[in-house]
């Protein structure tokens, strides 16, 4: 048997190879200062996913030299930096930026002793959804995924002497590991099945061997039901859902952002990958009962209608926002099963905006929370009074994952509305997106009413307010970014959308 | 190959159903670690007997049990903190949010 | 260039206005009042410029663009003006300053206040020049922002339901838009969203999905108008509105509903407006009866108005269903203005009472006007052009109205309709004798004064402009003929 | 001047604007201006009369284009034609008489600038109406002449009754104008234009079908009904007494309801072409006539007496205006059209000096009950001397003018029997009741000393007025005298000139009819050799009924205001509660949904946890002290929806058979288990609690 080394490619990896390093410095770090700076890791710590981020951004506008080689794949077509990986490697870097951010509050007050190692976690686990973004095989996927996430089991539990916390921690940890061997399972089901963990080469040979052997189709269905539930639980899809809010109330306000946006990006590239990409034979009403469209179609609903019915109800604005999160994670996946040039485009988009709005609102509640000590949503009243600023922001973030234009948040729901509708008008056995539509566009308005209830409480009241807020500055600067986002890329949408148009290539779903 | 496979799928119900039922902590760790060894079951036999040319399938066991170390490691740390906070590791403890 | 500063003057307003310190109240007043100067005195120039210069012809006028907004989706910075869109400018502009001129009583929270409203009447542009689907879909919802604070901050005791039943209401309206527009623009070839060309080539779809196209934006739109049965935001949301919003609601957000109809719905999708159109016409006799029974039955002053709304844009619902006839859509422009003029005066006059008297309930009045004879004067003249007495604004309309779709209609129905004209005289004259006439009540009411100077200002345009219309039309006849005549001739197709 | 006549309604809309924004203040001022402008007004309009008399008659018209839309145009403009002319005439001279009479009428009155200015504007109002050169502009001051006179009849707003009156003047009569505004879509449809000429030349040439022609004049009509109060909407009249006298005056003789006859006289061609319509018309006006009539019997108030006088009189002039259609129809003379036109000249005269000279009395007395008054003659000569002129010219004793008039009426309605008798009775009618008021009032002993004590003649600015008129009762007739070659008739007609005769069978008998009436009343009222009395009681039924003026109030009460209204409240609620009800339902299903999503996760998630340890426990005993927690019921969820995902695509596209049995079966195996547990839920807490115990 012959085993040669694949070739070795360190630019692909320049990034990740900075992040590991910087992440181990920032342990480092926050141990050789005797844990006596308060703020200097955290601005360390920024430096980790803002050097990368800054290099993709360079590459992809071309201020970077050709010579240095970033794009292509390395590591014998394990590790591949397509427009796909990048543009996810800016929302996981972007995300973290923002968690890191808003976490000055916490690591000020709460966490005292361990501020290297928050931030260090927090960077791994970016490191991991970087990798999986990159990933073209499924072994690389798995293990970028593990990473992904074990840190973050460590981070949800961080308050070790808060109960809320720990349950966070546990309830996150046991479906994290169950959902995660399901979808082994499932993986290694695709491997019988396909004989490569290779995406590419399993969406060709899949097709072969479905072809010649029918009734394995037991075995596919098996393998598609359990990865859609192990991918399902990452994207908080319900039913795999139920983790969600309860880990969101209890873990770090930043962390929960840090999960809502990051860890549904990485479910989503997960998603793309495996499903767009390696399964794209079984989609459509007639390759049931394999087709994975509809079913996914079908949690999608469900994510729609249950997030933003059980939102409504909710009085922790962190469990509010943890429901709103399912339902956005409903509204991608109607562009994810869009199997055409507008589909995972729409998707790349929507994680975009939402990753601003979504960021910029856990900020916000990380930031009163920081000061009052509380997430109830009544205690937001009369919050306009005293702190505009803070009011505004919220509202806009808020406004933004309704979907209001100008704000990005609307041309992102937009573009995956038209992603839909122009599959649906072409070809007439997708009609049935005509209902996703349906459901999606009914359920946003839906939506407006537990935001609007925010506003509600932070306009509308006429007494004095209990609170006022001060911002520290980075806290600031992640609001502003946020804002920023979602006001410039709603208006001046057309860089992103020039770099998303080619996403779908990158999953073969069209040739440029 | 039959023979390996049902073994996985009962090793992978067994599993299920400690984590499904079990009230200690650990025990639902030890049940994950079993699920996790299905998974490699599969994988191996199926290199072993389907896909014989080639070694992914075995990489990938490799892999899954370093995975799964760690997040045994990461798991059972997170136990000793259910049971700092409440000397005690049912899972039982951990219900207090819901809904 | 000139209609970008309609839209942009206001944002700029806004922006500056943010930027004023707080308590400040006077600063922001006329800082806000000079701002909106601005759009008021542009529209007023296009109005006059387009008379003379642009109203012969159908084409559109003072074009922005198109510039490439999104290049990828196909969206551009698109924007003109016709016959049909100059109307709704100059009452815009109007009607925006007046209002803000009405505002000025508001003393809490002052700068959200005013920066809110410029925000709302950048919208309003917007809507009337956009020529892009997005563009217009944007302005359309950019102005519920707005709109749900100026209700829910400044409004009436049931301000919070108000506001939210409004927003709640016109997402779901405009929501089916967005579908609508999908649709349109993937099933056109080329994908457009260019207005023009989507308007020149007609729908390019199969019949059913023309239909659902076509009940898509006519629920969006049928919700801002509102046609019954989906008005029931409207009478909280005015009721609960302060006076000035109650004026935009009134004389500017309800008329975007029927300016999208014939601007996007009824020309874009001929065939199926011929199919629905007898529908059209019951919905909106249904609205003209039914908006006058209820408002007969009204105890409140401000609701009574606000349901004559729903009946006078009955009439207006009436009238476009009367497709082939030009003197039944100009009927519904004039209307249109008529209706914006006369409610929104009517609105600030209620206003007025209900800042002296804190009540608004009819019954509580009487004989009013001996203690408040300019008031009164007012009052009555507003009431009686609400009413379609000749020599006014309304009374042209209806009438044009009237002839126009008893030609083109089910003659039956018009019949029907022609009740409204009693009905509405009755619930006017009921309110006018119950307020203003009967006996005086000294002991309640002797201390209230008369309308002061400011509040005669902020009516007095609207009282002239709606004598000048309805005794000599003949200019606003002539400034839409043209672009009637066009849009007739599309949906003839 | 002709050219100048559009000015003649502007006039008064200058006073009135004048009045209003600057002479306010300065109530002589505003008086004697407004009344210099109707006197100008009226110059001019005797300048217009003679000069068209010297056209002989030949049309004058001027417009220009209001709206100018493709296929619609609306025209303002001044169509001068003899009948034009005459009315211009008579509404000046009515307004200019009113106006003088009103300065002395309304002095002290703190609203005086106000009044005068009102009636500046009902004045344009109803000049307007009269130059009008097509059926749109007259609708237009069709309705001001409506909103003025509802200012003018709720002038006194202050009192309760003035109020009500002057809505239901309004309202009644805009009932009306609905008909006229389907009228005028009809002619706008189908002729095309609103130009009473085209209009006219299209209905004469046949080209419209007869059943368009019937329905346009039948509709136009309606808005006759309503102006002129002809009955079924005659109601609102009599309750507009309530305005200050001179209004009455002014309403009842020269404008407002003598509008809806000017409107019948000038739409003629139109009714010409449809002997069904105007048989209607000749018909509504006979019963509107004969109902006023009769209920003038019996009414007590003065200025009543005299509003249903006018209706019945306004129902004689539609009546031979409407039998002049018939006849013509049919290819008969008839000289209706004249009688019509010339009984709405003289009556003007008549009737403005009625109500004046009543507005005289209440002037002195302040009350309007004739059962109060008596014998004021001797105090009030002018006044006294004057009614009674106008009594006999209303009763159409020779010469005066209404006997000119009301015998060309009769005289139209002798060829048919039942309009002959119709109009007899009611002539002898009209006389009994005048001279019932007469006798009442200014003869015989007063009945309240208190009241006649202090009862004066009024100042001269009102008596001359009341001179003025009462010259013209006597003469205005004589233009239409038979012997005159070119009288009324031949200045005023319609097709072509009609030439009375003198018939002197029919004067004897209306004069017959006329002085009977008079001396009824003279027996019953000042002889009293016929006791007023027991004539009530003999017949008490039909005294009750007149009295109760037919029930129409009371009938339109329960009939049409009590439906309407509670129609509206109910729409009221049904708006409130069933249409708002199913947003806020939708709205409330939503929070609902989000309660039942809770209620979901209490009992069946919760239920379903607790029966998976419960099946452990009752199924396999080795698993009893199993007890999961909501975490690992996620875990549960995921597994048992992945199976359930599995079972249902397998069964569904792999076996054979429609119905997802297995599925299904799975799912109620779910519920089941959950609904078990929740049953049995208390169980393994007590064995738990039984075993720590143990």
């Amino acid at each position: 048997m012959d085993f040669t080394l694949p070739q070795y490619d360190p630019f692909r990896m320049l990034p990740e190879i900075f992040m590991l390093l910087w992440a181990l410095w920032v342990f480092t770090y926050d141990l050789i200062t005797k844990r006596q700076k308060e703020a200097a890791v955290g601005y360390m710590a920024l430096i980790g996913p803002a050097v990368p981020l800054l290099f993709i951004v360079f590459y992809l506008t071309g201020l970077l030299p050709e010579s240095w080689r970033y794009g292509g794949s390395g590591f014998g077509a394990m590790f591949f930096n397509d427009t796909t990986a990048m543009f996810f490697k800016i929302v996981f870097l972007g995300a973290a930026i923002m968690a890191i951010g808003s976490s000055f509050g916490i690591t000020k007050q709460k966490i005292v002793n361990h501020r290297g190692e928050f931030y260090g976690l927090l960077l791994f686990s970016t490191l991991g959804m970087m990798f999986l973004a990159s990933s073209n095989e499924l072994l690389t996927l798995y293990i970028g995924l593990e990473l992904t996430t074990i840190p973050l089991f460590v981070l949800a539990a961080f308050f070790k002497d808060d109960k809320l916390s720990v349950e966070a921690g546990v309830k996150y940890f046991v479906i994290g590991a169950f959902s995660s061997a399901l979808l082994l399972y499932g993986m290694s089901f695709l491997y019988g099945l396909s004989g490569t963990t290779g995406l590419v080469q399993m969406k060709m040979n899949m097709a072969v061997v479905f072809l010649s052997y029918r009734d394995i189709g037991v075995i596919l269905l098996g393998g598609i039901v359990l990865l859609v539930a192990g991918v399902g639980f990452k994207l908080a899809l319900p039913p795999f859902h139920q983790w969600a809010p309860d880990v969101y109330e209890g873990s770090p306000t930043p962390i929960a952002a840090f999960l809502s946006v990051g860890s549904k990006a990485a479910g989503l590239v997960a998603f793309g990958k495996i499903f767009v990409n390696g399964l794209m034979a079984f989609f459509g009403p007639e390759q049931a009962p394999n087709d994975w469209g509809m079913l996914v179609g079908l949690l999608a609903i469900l994510a729609m209608v249950i997030g933003n019915v059980v939102a409504i109800r909710q009085t922790n604005i962190k469990r509010m926002l943890a429901y709103s999160s399912i339902a956005q994670a409903g509204y991608i996946m109607i562009g994810m099963v869009v199997l055409n040039e507008h589909g995972m485009a729409s998707v790349a988009y929507y994680i975009f905006a939402y990753m601003f709005a979504n960021m910029g609102a856990f900020a916000a509640v990380a930031i009163f929370e920081d000061q009052t000590g509380s997430c109830q949503i009544e205690d937001y009243k009369g919050l306009a009074k005293t702190s505009p600023v803070f009011a505004v922001s919220l509202s806009l973030f808020l406004l933004s994952l309704v979907g209001i234009p100008p704000l990005a948040g609307f041309l992102a729901k937009y573009k995956v509305f038209a992603a839909a509708i122009s599959m649906a008008t072409v070809d007439p056995s997708a009609s049935w997106l005509y209902w996703l539509v349906g459901v999606g566009v009914l359920t946003a308005v839906f939506s407006l009413f537990y935001y609007a209830n925010v506003m509600r409480l932070m306009f509308f009241s006429n007494e004095e307010p209990r609170h006022k807020i001060t911002y520290s500055v980075p806290a600031l600067c992640v609001l502003l970014l946020g804002l920023a986002g979602i006001v410039v890329f709603g208006i001046y949408a057309e860089p992103i959308l020039k770099l998303v148009r080619t996403i779908p290539a990158d999953f073969g779903l069209y040739i440029p | 190959m039959l023979f390996y496979l049902s073994l996985a799928a009962v090793l992978f119900a067994v599993g299920l159903f400690g984590v499904l039922t079990r009230r200690n902590t650990i025990g639902i760790l030890m049940s994950l670690e079993l699920m996790f060894n299905a998974a490699n079951i599969n994988f191996v036999a199926f290199n072993k007997y389907v896909w014989a040319d080639g070694l992914i399938g075995q990489m990938f066991a490799v892999f899954i049990v370093v995975v799964a170390a760690a997040e045994a490691v990461v798991g059972l740390a997170i136990v000793l903190l259910l049971y700092r906070n409440w000397q005690g590791i049912d899972t039982d403890h951990v219900s207090v949010m819901k809904w | 260039m000139i209609l970008s500063s309609l839209v942009f003057v206001p944002l700029l307003g806004m922006i500056i206005v943010m930027c004023l310190p707080k308590d400040k109240f006077n600063a922001i007043r006329w800082t806000s009042l000079l701002v909106s100067l601005i759009p008021m005195f542009a529209s007023f120039w296009l109005t006059w410029d387009y008379f003379f210069n642009y109203s012969g012809s159908a084409a559109f006028a003072y074009v922005v663009g198109p510039y490439n907004w999104i290049p990828s989706l196909n969206i551009q910075y698109y924007m003109g003006v016709d016959g049909i869109s100059i109307p709704m400018l100059f009452l815009t502009g109007l009607l925006s300053t007046l209002s803000l001129l009405a505002s000025f009583g508001i003393n809490n929270r002052v700068k959200e206040y005013f920066a809110f409203f410029l925000l709302l009447e950048a919208g309003m542009m917007g809507v009337f020049v956009a020529l892009d689907f997005f563009l217009f879909y944007v302005f359309w919802e950019v102005m519920l922002v707005p709109m749900y604070f100026l209700i829910g901050v400044w409004g009436g005791p049931r301000k919070e339901y108000a506001a939210i039943k409004f927003f709640l209401y016109t997402l779901f309206g405009s929501i089916f838009m967005l579908v609508a527009i999908l649709i349109m623009y993937f099933t056109s070839e080329p994908h457009s969203l260019n207005m023009v060309t989507l308007l020149d080539h007609g729908p390019m779809m199969s019949h059913t999905l023309q239909m659902v196209c076509f009940i898509f934006f006519f629920i969006a739109f049928a919700i801002k108008v509102p046609v019954w049965p989906f008005h029931t935001w409207l009478p909280d949301a005015h009721v609960e509105a302060p006076t000035a919003v109650s004026v935009i609601l009134a004389g500017v957000l309800l008329k975007m509903g029927t300016y999208a109809m014939l601007r996007i719905n009824w020309p874009m999708f001929p065939q199926a407006l011929r199919e629905l159109s007898f529908w059209i016409a019951v919905l909106g006799v249904i609205a003209i009866i039914y908006g006058a029974l209820v408002s007969m039955a009204q105890k409140d002053l401000k609701k009574l108005v606000a349901y004559s709304s729903v009946s006078h844009m009955g009439y207006c619902m009436m009238a476009l269903a009367a497709v082939s006839s030009v003197s039944a859509i100009a009927g519904c422009m004039f209307q249109m203005v008529s209706h914006g003029l006369i409610t929104g005066a009517l609105f600030v006059l209620v206003g007025v009472l209900y800042d002296r008297a804190h009540t608004r309930e009819i019954a509580a009045f009487g004989g009013l006007g001996a203690k408040v004879p300019v008031y009164t004067g007012i009052m009555v003249l507003f009431s009686m052009a609400a009413l379609g007495l000749p020599g006014m604004s309304g009374f042209v309309s209806e009438f044009m109205i009237f002839v126009g779709a008893f030609g083109a209609l089910n003659k039956v129905l018009v019949g029907i309709s022609v009740l409204g004209v009693v009905l509405g005289a009755t619930y006017m004259l009921r309110m006018v004798q119950n307020v203003f006439l009967g006996e005086f009540n000294m002991a309640r009411w002797g201390g209230l004064t008369d309308i002061n100077l400011r509040e005669i200002i902020s009516v007095a345009p609207l009282a002239v402009l709606t004598v000048v219309i309805g005794v000599y039309p003949k200019p606003l006849t002539q400034l839409m003929t043209a672009t009637l005549e066009h849009l007739v001739s599309l949906m003839a197709r | 001047m002709t050219e100048f006549s559009f000015l003649i309604p502007l006039l008064p809309l200058f006073s009135f604007v004048m009045i209003i924004f600057f002479l306010r203040w300065k109530e002589m001022l505003s008086a004697v201006f407004s009344i210099v402008m109707i006197l100008a007004a009226w110059v001019m309009s005797i300048i217009v009369l003679i000069e068209t008399i010297a056209r002989h008659g030949d049309n004058y018209e001027a417009f220009y284009k209001f709206v100018d839309l493709p296929n619609f145009v609306l025209e303002i403009g001044v169509l001068i034609d003899p009948l034009t002319a005459i009315m211009l005439v008579v509404v000046t001279t009515v307004g200019a008489c009113v106006e003088i009479y009103s300065v002395g009428y309304m002095h002290n009155d703190p609203r005086f600038s106000r009044f005068f200015a009102y009636l500046s504007l009902f004045l344009f109002s109803m000049l307007g109406l009269v130059v009008a050169n097509n059926f749109f502009m007259i609708f237009i001051f069709w309705e001001l002449v409506g909103l003025t006179s509802y200012l003018l009849i709720g002038f006194w707003f202050e009192k309760k009754s003035a109020a009500d009156a002057c809505k239901k003047a309004f309202i009644t009569t805009r009932m009306g104008d609905l008909g006229f505004l389907v009228g005028l879509f009809i002619i706008g449809i189908y002729f095309g234009t609103f130009n009473y000429l085209r209009v006219f030349d299209i209905a004469g040439s046949g080209m419209i079908p007869a059943g368009i022609l019937t329905a346009a004049a039948i509709f136009v009509f309606c808005g006759a009904v309503g102006k002129s109060a002809q009955w079924p909407l005659h109601v609102w009249l009599p309750d507009a007494m309530e305005g200050p006298t001179p209004v009455s005056a002014l309403i009842h003789a020269a404008t407002m309801v003598a509008a809806g006859v000017y409107l019948v006289a000038r739409s003629m061609p139109l009714f010409v072409t449809s002997g069904d319509a105007s048989m209607v018309v000749a018909i509504i006006g006979l019963i509107t006539s004969f109902i006023a009539a009769s209920i003038g019997l019996v009414q007590n108030d003065i200025k009543r007496v005299l509003a249903y006088s006018t209706v019945s009189q306004l129902g004689y002039m539609i009546m031979a205006l409407g039998l002049y259609g018939y006849d013509h129809f049919h290819g008969q003379h008839s000289p209706g059209f004249y009688a019509g036109t010339f009984h709405l000249y003289t009556h003007a005269f008549f009737k403005g000096l009625l109500f004046l000279g009543a507005g005289s009395v209440i002037h002195a007395v302040h009350t309007n009950d004739i059962q109060e008054m008596g014998g004021l003659g001797r105090k009030m000569k002018k006044t006294a001397l004057t009614f009674m002129i106008a009594s006999l010219s209303i009763a159409g004793i020779f010469p005066l003018s209404g006997f000119w008039s009301k015998d060309e009426i009769v005289a139209a309605a002798s060829h048919h029997p039942v309009f002959f008798i119709g109009t007899l009775t009611i002539a002898f009618m009209t006389a009994f009741y005048m001279w019932r008021l007469c006798f009442l009032t200014f003869f015989g002993e007063p009945r309240d000393q208190h009241r006649y004590d202090h009862a004066h003649e009024s100042p001269n600015n009102m008596t001359y007025p009341l001179i003025f008129l009462a010259v013209l009762s006597v003469c205005a007739g004589w233009v239409g005298v038979p012997y005159l070659s070119h009288g009324f008739a031949s200045f005023v007609f319609h097709d072509e000139a009609y030439h009375p005769h003198p018939n002197y069978l029919l004067w004897a008998v209306s004069t017959i009819v006329g002085g009977g009436g008079i001396i009824l009343a003279y027996l019953m009222y000042y002889k009293k050799s016929i006791s007023a009395d027991a004539m009530a009681n003999r017949f008490k039924r039909i005294y009750k009924l007149l009295y109760n003026k037919w029930y129409f109030d009371e009938i339109y009460q329960k009939i049409l205001i009590d439906p309407v209204m509670s129609i509206a409240s109910f729409m009221w609620k049904f708006d409130a509660n069933v249409i708002d009800g199913a947003v806020n339902g939708t709205g409330w299903l939503t929070i609902k949904w989000s309660d039942i999503k809770e209620w979901f996760d209490t009992w069946i998630v919760d239920g379903a946890v607790n029966g998976t340890g419960w099946i452990v426990r009752q199924g396999a005993n080795i698993l009893r002290f199993l007890q999961t927690g909501s975490m690992q019921f996620y875990a549960l969820f995921i597994a048992a929806l992945v199976v359930l995902f599995g079972i249902y695509r397998f069964e569904t596209s792999m076996m054979e058979g429609d119905e997802p049995i297995f599925t299904i079966g799975f799912i109620i195996a779910v519920v089941l288990l959950a609904v078990a547990a929740k049953l049995l839920q208390g169980r393994p807490q007590t064995d738990r609690q039984a075993e720590s115990e143990e």
